[in-house]
């Protein structure tokens, strides 16, 4: 598969801050590339460096084999739904949405035959020669989405497209959009936070944090391989509970510092007494049976979502599990929890680096 | 106080601002109506005893009105189509951007702006008669005035397009658009209050022009109205009536229709409108 | 092909450039002339602008105390020998004043093309409401002071008196015959006369016996305060005949310029244009064909344009109006005393420095004799 | 070829063409008058040679001679009264009008459009509207003055040396404050609403989110609008000609008056050209701040 | 417990648009109602017509016992989060948030250590210097949010306060928003689209749509009792699947429309021939184990989210189920899926109103 967008070394700098750190990706043709990672990571800046809006400060930018650090915006045929929507204040809802057809000399019953389809996947139909002060949140992010969508460019950048939508729209669109990525064969790059969006749609996820590129793969394999500490705490939602431990003095356990002294056979090969952190994912968590081993705690909260119930232990660290039942548990009651060794992630308490085989 | 009760006393309070504000205009008009020296009467007096309408028959036929208002709308329209072809673009870039080159801009803009007008058209009518210039007079004038009114032009727009989001530019690049695309299609319209408002002004301002047309136009069939004007106001005049009356004639066309443009201009698509 | 010849002046429609013009033009003899009419405020300027140039114009009307100036550095044609040689234009047959204003170095540059001067006008009804003598109009510089007292009347909005003390050329045009009156001459400005004279000014209008607005309003504006009987008396020219024939509902008189006492010598201001060729011009023989013909026709200018022609020789015929050939008696007697400004080609300067001293005596800021000292030495220093 | 094209339709050669024209047309046909200008100060000028740029140098010898005449400094100090006078005036009421109109009453837009007229009406026919209304004797500021019976005597605004500056300085306010009012009105109706909205929650009453929001967030505008205010205040001149001449006794005058004076009524043009340099100080001040206060705005 | 806020029979116009109608809500003091409903339904006009933005078109709004349909917004003492932000950007991030402070005439040191504080908790105290344009999307709302809260109004209205933020962010703000909730003893108005955040977060529930509100109440009772087919679909992700079904003659059991010809025996008082909707939650359909009856369907998708599975299914209507665990299920094979009765919701075909026993 040849590479679509390709960045080799990229740097950008806000005056004296420093937004990306030595950026190296590259994304296949026909790829769907979710970026994900804290806000202010710099996801933005990176797409708004794809789309060419910034100028990157040093390093390479390659589209479809071709150097673009100085091509103008319009040159780059890619659409990008920004994260403030950047609605045209003058134009109808219609106007906005067929502008780049417009400009492109698409004649205007085609243009609009396009903007009923877009709005009709969007729910947007109703509202076509409203203004976008007379639209409400959702309906304003949707319009900047549909304006998107209404072009076929060879790249799509998408900048958390629906983060005002409820659930069931944002369902929906998540859908729409990715067949509609299938039926183009467009690249997209698409930054979001809602984890199942990024799990469910992307075939290659990248984690960014203060603008370095932390890991990067295919989706499952960043859940259940993340290359540190930062990686597995920042996917998966209630996100993985990390305790601290000790390797034992045969180096064949972990002991792990929590209440009841658990400990973890483990099957890595590390010198005594090195310090370690032990992370488990909350929906590996669960209440010991009867009579099988595990560590008690106090429990500190217990919350419902109706589906799920998240669990929240009274210690330090503070562990979190869920229950897919509605459970009776209380405040304040002990429970023992355990959970298989296979489960558990281990990563050097000190470069808080994944500790294991070599893979 | 409910809201029409607000909307009546703002109402009454406005329309007692604009008596007293219009009141040199009140003036021109009674005195374009009076007549000999009943403008120097004492008390003065606020309603012409008899009112003389067919003054302005006879100064629009005798002053060869519509000649001298034909070639002021010329020179008008010349000079602000020059100053927004070139000014506007100018203000955008000098919004755009925010470094020592557009301070030195400002700065610059701001300094040629200095000297009034009746000491500049001795350099201009001196260079002009080098390049030849002054054999097409008006246009000589619309330089002049372009000249002048331009920095004015600039830094008002420049205030204006600093309103307009530059994400919004940002749009309609990725969205397929050139710099230059982008720029009438959405930059442009959307500081259209501002330019409009300030094209206004500025037309206004050279359908008045004075200094520059009356050194520079020789030819009286060339002259704008406000060389006419001036033409019969010399030191010893007494025809206050009829230079009044040829004021009005001047200026009140031109007050309808920017009360009007103004009304949709500056209510128009604001509150808002942009984000 | 016709010779083209141009023409500024700051005549209106209604007096003698563009009519003499067409006039001329319609003789098609060979000569045509293109007039520009200029504002009064820009005719040196305009014309030094275009002389610079090398755009200006083959003829132009001056005002006669700014002809010294263009003269002196000849910018304008010598018109000696060509008027030596005239028919039309002989020296002797002009007023002494105005031919003395466009003459430089004992050499014509020009020839008066009308002249003025000013006199004191009256309110016949005033006087006669106020219980004075309505055929006797003051004399003197004390009896004028108390004449205007007299009919000064506040609670009537009555001034005794108006005139032009103006921070321009009026305002030297008004007080330079009041210093002349007095013995001064515009080269020995504080003498003691025209510190006299001065202080009468500043007595006027310290007792508000004339309108404060004296130092700011042209001699225009004041005569209409007369008109509109707001003034007992004015001193104005013979250009306000017209309009007071028509505004003034009141009967009025006119008389020459007081004196500062009985017996003194008579002075009186010169205005008006002269007419001139620029040097630079390429048809000096037609242009002044042109003046030539001006000059034929200045028997019949008060006639038909109501301007006093600067010539001697012509008697100004009777109007048929009694008021205002009286008035006009008046001004051609008044005329024989007119002197003109200057001629300096430094006038300007000159004249600013009176005007400074003027307003500095009339609003306090400085004594007269202060004042006049200062502009003495002023011009002293222009004059070089 | 092609890529000098590109680059004007989508890269920097678009910013440069767009300012590069302008600034050359500008440069043209008011920088070199204002060099011309700067050159007549050091140099003797007369009628004959103001038509060469080579004329006699004369060092500083006219900033000397200015400085000597006893006028210069009470001239300069009118100047100062005159412009910050009228700038204040017509700046404040100009934005008290332009918030009034602002609250959006039926008839506002009517209305503030009628304000206009000091701007359309020519300066000849302002001046002398003033001029009347100005006069001591039958003005009509007066007979309003008296029958409302503010004052007992008259004022004689023109005349009286303690007036005739501010009489002047009356008439420019008027005639500046409906530009002020316009462009303030432009510059109130780009403010985002939602702006206010949030200072209206975080407890702003009226008064403070004039301080806090509005008067910061107009200040490209404020400040491109005092800049020329100042400009326009130096080059007033019609209402000078028309009202006091500039006296009595100076009393009124102010450096653009009597460089024009100095230039074409005792034709020293070598003077009135000093004077305008000195003006330049002036505004050369003025631009310094204005480009300054740009560094604070914020940009939509 | 006081009404805090009360609302009866308010409607609210946009021009000819009908934006709210008939609203009648009461909120007691303390209490954190969530507000949730589709995009544009309305709550964010609601929202500002508490605040006072928008003058309700009828209707009474008290607040704290007094009417205030005509109150200007700065004197009902409430804290508002715009869903656009609204930051002040001349004013650099700690100006912004200490702005409400200073109006108040708090002192100079005061506000910047409340400023310092809220920052800490909102992680912006790197950026207390900066400029809300330089900020990336996540900070400005954060910026917004503290804005808010570092003021102690009455009452607090949130509007999607969170959606651009990583859940790990997302977490930690939920708990600090709830804890400064109870310490201030103030009420909470939160309008949001994530359905955790609605659960877990609020004591009450108010669905709305068009303008109308659908049903309000405790966060799990709307989750199992929703009075209708839309709140029932609207809550819970992945939403509730709808079976079209029909009440034997006998009038004892529904017939679903599904291959397989699965019935379930009702305890409802329905007429025969009856058209019904039978809602069932993802997480109560599960795979049947051998022998066990069901209905037999083709899988259509599979998506991991990590801790779960979405299957859909290929039938008409699609049926989703979530598995929690990674599931070997292909694309095209056929399983048997089964739900036990107990948690079926029944609602009428035609009204779509859910049928029961009164409660
Ligand atoms: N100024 C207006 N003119 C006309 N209609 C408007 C205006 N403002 C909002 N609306 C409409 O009112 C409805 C409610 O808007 P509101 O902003 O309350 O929705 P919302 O529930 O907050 O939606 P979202 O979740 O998308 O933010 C929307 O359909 C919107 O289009
Ligand atoms: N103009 C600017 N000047 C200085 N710093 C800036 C500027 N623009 C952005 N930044 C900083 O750069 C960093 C990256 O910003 P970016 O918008 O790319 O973040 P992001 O990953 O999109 O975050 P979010 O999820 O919150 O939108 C942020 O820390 C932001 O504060
Ligand atoms: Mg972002
Ligand atoms: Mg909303």
């Amino acid at each position: 598969m040849t590479q679509q967008i390709e960045l080799s070394g990229v740097n950008k700098y806000y005056g004296a801050y420093h937004a990306l750190r030595d950026i190296n990706l590259s994304i296949p043709k026909g790829a769907f590339v979710a970026l994900v990672g804290p806000s202010g990571c710099g996801k933005s800046t990176l797409l708004r460096s794809l789309a060419g809006l910034e100028t990157i400060s040093s390093g390479d930018l390659v589209i479809a084999g071709e150097r673009m650090n100085d091509m103008p915006p319009r040159k780059r045929d890619l659409a990008m739904v920004f994260q403030s929507y950047a609605l045209y204040p003058h134009m109808t809802v219609e106007q906005n949405l067929t502008y780049s057809l417009r400009i492109k000399g698409v004649k205007k019953a085609e243009a609009k035959k396009a903007a009923d389809e877009v709005a009709a996947i969007t729910g947007l139909s109703d509202l076509l020669h409203r203004y976008p002060r007379e639209l409400s949140g959702g309906q304003r992010q949707r319009v900047a989405m549909s304006r998107a969508i209404i072009r076929h460019p060879k790249a799509f950048l998408f900048d958390e497209p629906l983060s005002n939508l409820d659930a069931a729209l944002r369902v929906h669109m998540r859908k729409e959009i990715r067949a509609l990525h299938d039926r183009l064969g467009a690249t997209s790059v698409y930054v979001t936070h809602d984890q199942v969006e990024a799990m469910t749609m992307a075939d290659h996820v990248v984690i960014m944090r203060s603008g370095v590129i932390e890991q990067q793969g295919r989706p499952l394999d960043l859940y259940d391989r993340p290359a540190n500490r930062f990686v597995a705490g920042f996917i998966g939602s209630p996100a993985m509970n990390f305790i601290p431990g000790k390797v034992t003095r045969n180096g064949r356990e972990i002991v792990l510092d929590l209440p009841g002294s658990h400990s973890l056979a483990i099957d890595l090969d590390l010198p005594p007494d090195h310090a370690v952190l032990v992370g488990i994912r909350p929906e590996h968590v669960r209440i010991a049976t009867q009579g099988e081993r595990g560590f008690d705690v106090p429990i500190a909260a217990v919350e419902f979502t109706g589906a799920s119930t998240f669990v929240t232990t009274d210690t330090m660290p503070e562990i979190v599990f869920v229950l897919n039942e509605r459970s009776s548990l209380k405040i304040g009651e002990t429970i023992r929890l355990t959970f298989a060794p296979e489960n558990v992630h281990v990563f050097d308490a000190k470069t808080e680096q994944r500790l294991g085989l070599k893979d | 106080m409910s809201e029409t009760a607000r909307n009546r006393l703002m109402l009454a309070i406005a329309l007692i601002m604009a008596a007293i504000y219009l009141f040199p205009l009140y003036w021109m008009y009674v005195t374009s109506l009076k007549s000999g020296s009943e403008m120097f009467a004492n008390p003065p007096s606020f309603w012409p005893s008899s009112a003389q309408w067919q003054t302005f028959a006879f100064v629009w036929e005798s002053r060869n009105m519509s000649r001298y208002l034909w070639n002021s709308t010329v020179i008008a329209f010349g000079s602000v189509a020059l100053i927004a072809v070139l000014g506007t673009g100018c203000a955008y870039v000098l919004a755009r951007y925010r470094n020592v080159w557009v301070d030195v801009g400002l700065f610059l803009i701001l300094m040629l702006q200095v000297l009034p007008a009746s000491l500049m058209v001795t350099p201009i009518f001196v260079g002009f008669t080098q390049v030849g210039l002054l054999d097409y007079p008006r246009l000589a004038v619309i330089l002049a005035i372009a000249a002048k009114s331009m920095p004015f032009f600039m830094v008002l727009v420049r205030a204006t397009f600093m309103a307009v989001p530059m994400e919004l530019e940002e749009a309609a690049l990725v969205d397929g658009n050139s710099r230059v695309g982008a720029f009438f299609n959405i930059v442009l319209p959307l500081a259209r209050n501002g330019i409009l408002v300030s094209a206004i002004l500025i037309f206004m301002q050279a359908f008045g022009e004075f200094v520059y047309s009356k050194s520079m136009i020789q030819d009286v069939s060339l002259q704008p109205a406000s060389v006419g004007l001036n033409s019969f106001m010399g030191p010893n005049t007494s025809e206050w009536n009829n230079i009044m009356a040829y004021a009005t004639m001047y200026v009140t066309p031109i007050l309808a229709i920017f009360v009007l443009l103004q009304r949709r201009i500056v209510s128009g698509l604001t509150s808002g409108a942009l984000k | 092909e016709d010779v083209k010849l141009t023409l500024w002046s700051l005549d209106r429609d209604i007096q003698p450039a563009p009519n003499l013009i067409k006039e001329f033009n319609a003789q098609k003899n060979g000569i045509q002339i293109e007039y520009r009419q200029i504002q009064f405020d820009d005719v040196v300027s305009e014309a030094m602008r275009a002389y610079s140039t090398g755009k200006a114009p083959d003829i132009i009307a001056i005002d006669n105390p700014n002809h010294a100036m263009f003269a002196s550095r000849k910018a304008f044609l010598d018109l000696t020998a060509m008027i030596k040689t005239s028919t039309v234009i002989k020296p002797e047959n002009y007023f002494p004043g105005p031919l003395k204003s466009a003459t430089w170095g004992e050499k014509y540059y020009g020839v008066p093309k009308a002249t003025n001067t000013i006199a004191l006008y009256y309110n016949k009804d005033l006087f006669k409401a106020a219980g004075l003598d309505p055929n006797k109009p003051p004399q003197t510089w004390d009896e004028l002071v108390e004449t205007a007292r007299k009919l000064n009347d506040p609670s009537k909005n009555v001034y005794g008196i108006a005139f032009c003390a103006k921070a321009n050329e009026e305002g030297t045009f008004q007080f330079l015959p009041w210093a002349q009156m007095g013995g001064s001459t515009y080269k020995t400005i504080n003498g003691e006369g025209a510190v006299r004279a001065l202080s009468v000014w500043k007595q006027l209008m310290d007792d508000k016996l004339t309108s404060p607005d004296t130092l700011t309003r042209s001699q225009w504006d004041s005569t209409a305060t007369f008109n509109a009987g707001n003034a007992a008396m004015v001193i104005s020219g013979p250009w306000e005949i017209d309009r007071m024939l028509t505004d003034a509902k009141f009967e009025w008189g006119t008389a020459l310029l007081p004196v500062p006492q009985e017996g003194a010598q008579r002075s009186s201001a010169m205005g008006d244009y002269n007419w001139a060729i620029f040097s630079n011009s390429k048809h000096p023989e037609e242009a002044f064909k042109a003046l030539e013909f001006f000059a034929s026709k200045d028997a019949t200018m008060y006639k038909d344009f109501g301007q006093l022609p600067a010539r001697a020789d012509l008697p100004v015929p009777p109007t048929g109006n009694a008021v205002k050939d009286a008035a006009l008696a008046t001004f051609l007697e008044q005329m024989k005393y007119a002197q003109p400004r200057g001629p300096s080609p430094e006038w300007p300067k000159i004249s600013k420095a009176i005007q400074d001293a003027i307003q500095a005596a009339l609003t306090g800021q400085m004594e007269p004799k202060a004042a006049l000292d200062q502009a003495a030495a002023k011009i002293k220093s222009i004059e070089g | 070829m092609r890529r000098i094209f590109a680059s004007v339709r989508d890269g920097r050669g678009f910013d440069i063409v767009l300012v590069g024209v302008p600034f050359a047309f500008l440069f043209a046909l008011a920088g070199l008058p204002l060099i011309y200008n700067i050159l007549m100060s050091f140099q003797e000028v007369d009628m004959f040679s103001l038509g060469s740029f080579i004329r006699p140098f004369v060092g500083i010898d006219n900033y000397v001679a200015l400085f000597k005449q006893p006028e210069t400094w009470p001239i300069l100090t009118n100047t100062l009264i005159f412009v910050v006078g009228s700038i204040g005036g017509q700046f404040l009421i100009g934005f008290g009008l332009a918030l009034f109109f602002w609250t959006n009453f039926p008839g506002a837009s009517w209305l503030r459009g009628l304000f206009l007229v000091s701007w359309v009406m020519p300066g000849l026919v302002v001046g002398a509207i003033w001029n009347w209304i100005l006069s001591g004797d039958f003005g009509v500021l007066n007979f309003f003055l008296r029958e409302s019976g503010l004052i007992t005597a008259n004022i004689f605004w023109r005349s009286d040396p303690s007036f005739s500056l501010w009489a002047v300085v009356i008439a420019n306010v008027w005639l500046g404050t409906s530009f002020n009012m316009i462009l303030l009105s432009v510059g109130l109706s780009d403010i985002p609403g939602d702006l206010y909205e949030a200072a209206d929650m975080d407890g702003a009453n009226a008064w403070q989110r004039f301080w806090t929001i509005t008067l910061p967030m107009m200040r490209s505008t404020i400040g491109a609008i005092i800049a020329l205010g100042l400009i326009f205040t130096l080059q007033q001149f019609d209402l000078f000609a028309a009202i006091t001449d500039g006296g009595p006794n100076n009393s009124s005058n102010v450096a653009q008056y009597w460089a024009w004076d100095l230039s074409f009524r005792q034709y020293d043009f070598g003077r009135g050209a000093t004077i305008s340099v000195i003006m330049t100080v002036f505004v050369m001040f003025a631009a310094a701040v204005y480009v300054r206060s740009t560094r604070h705005e914020v940009r939509g």
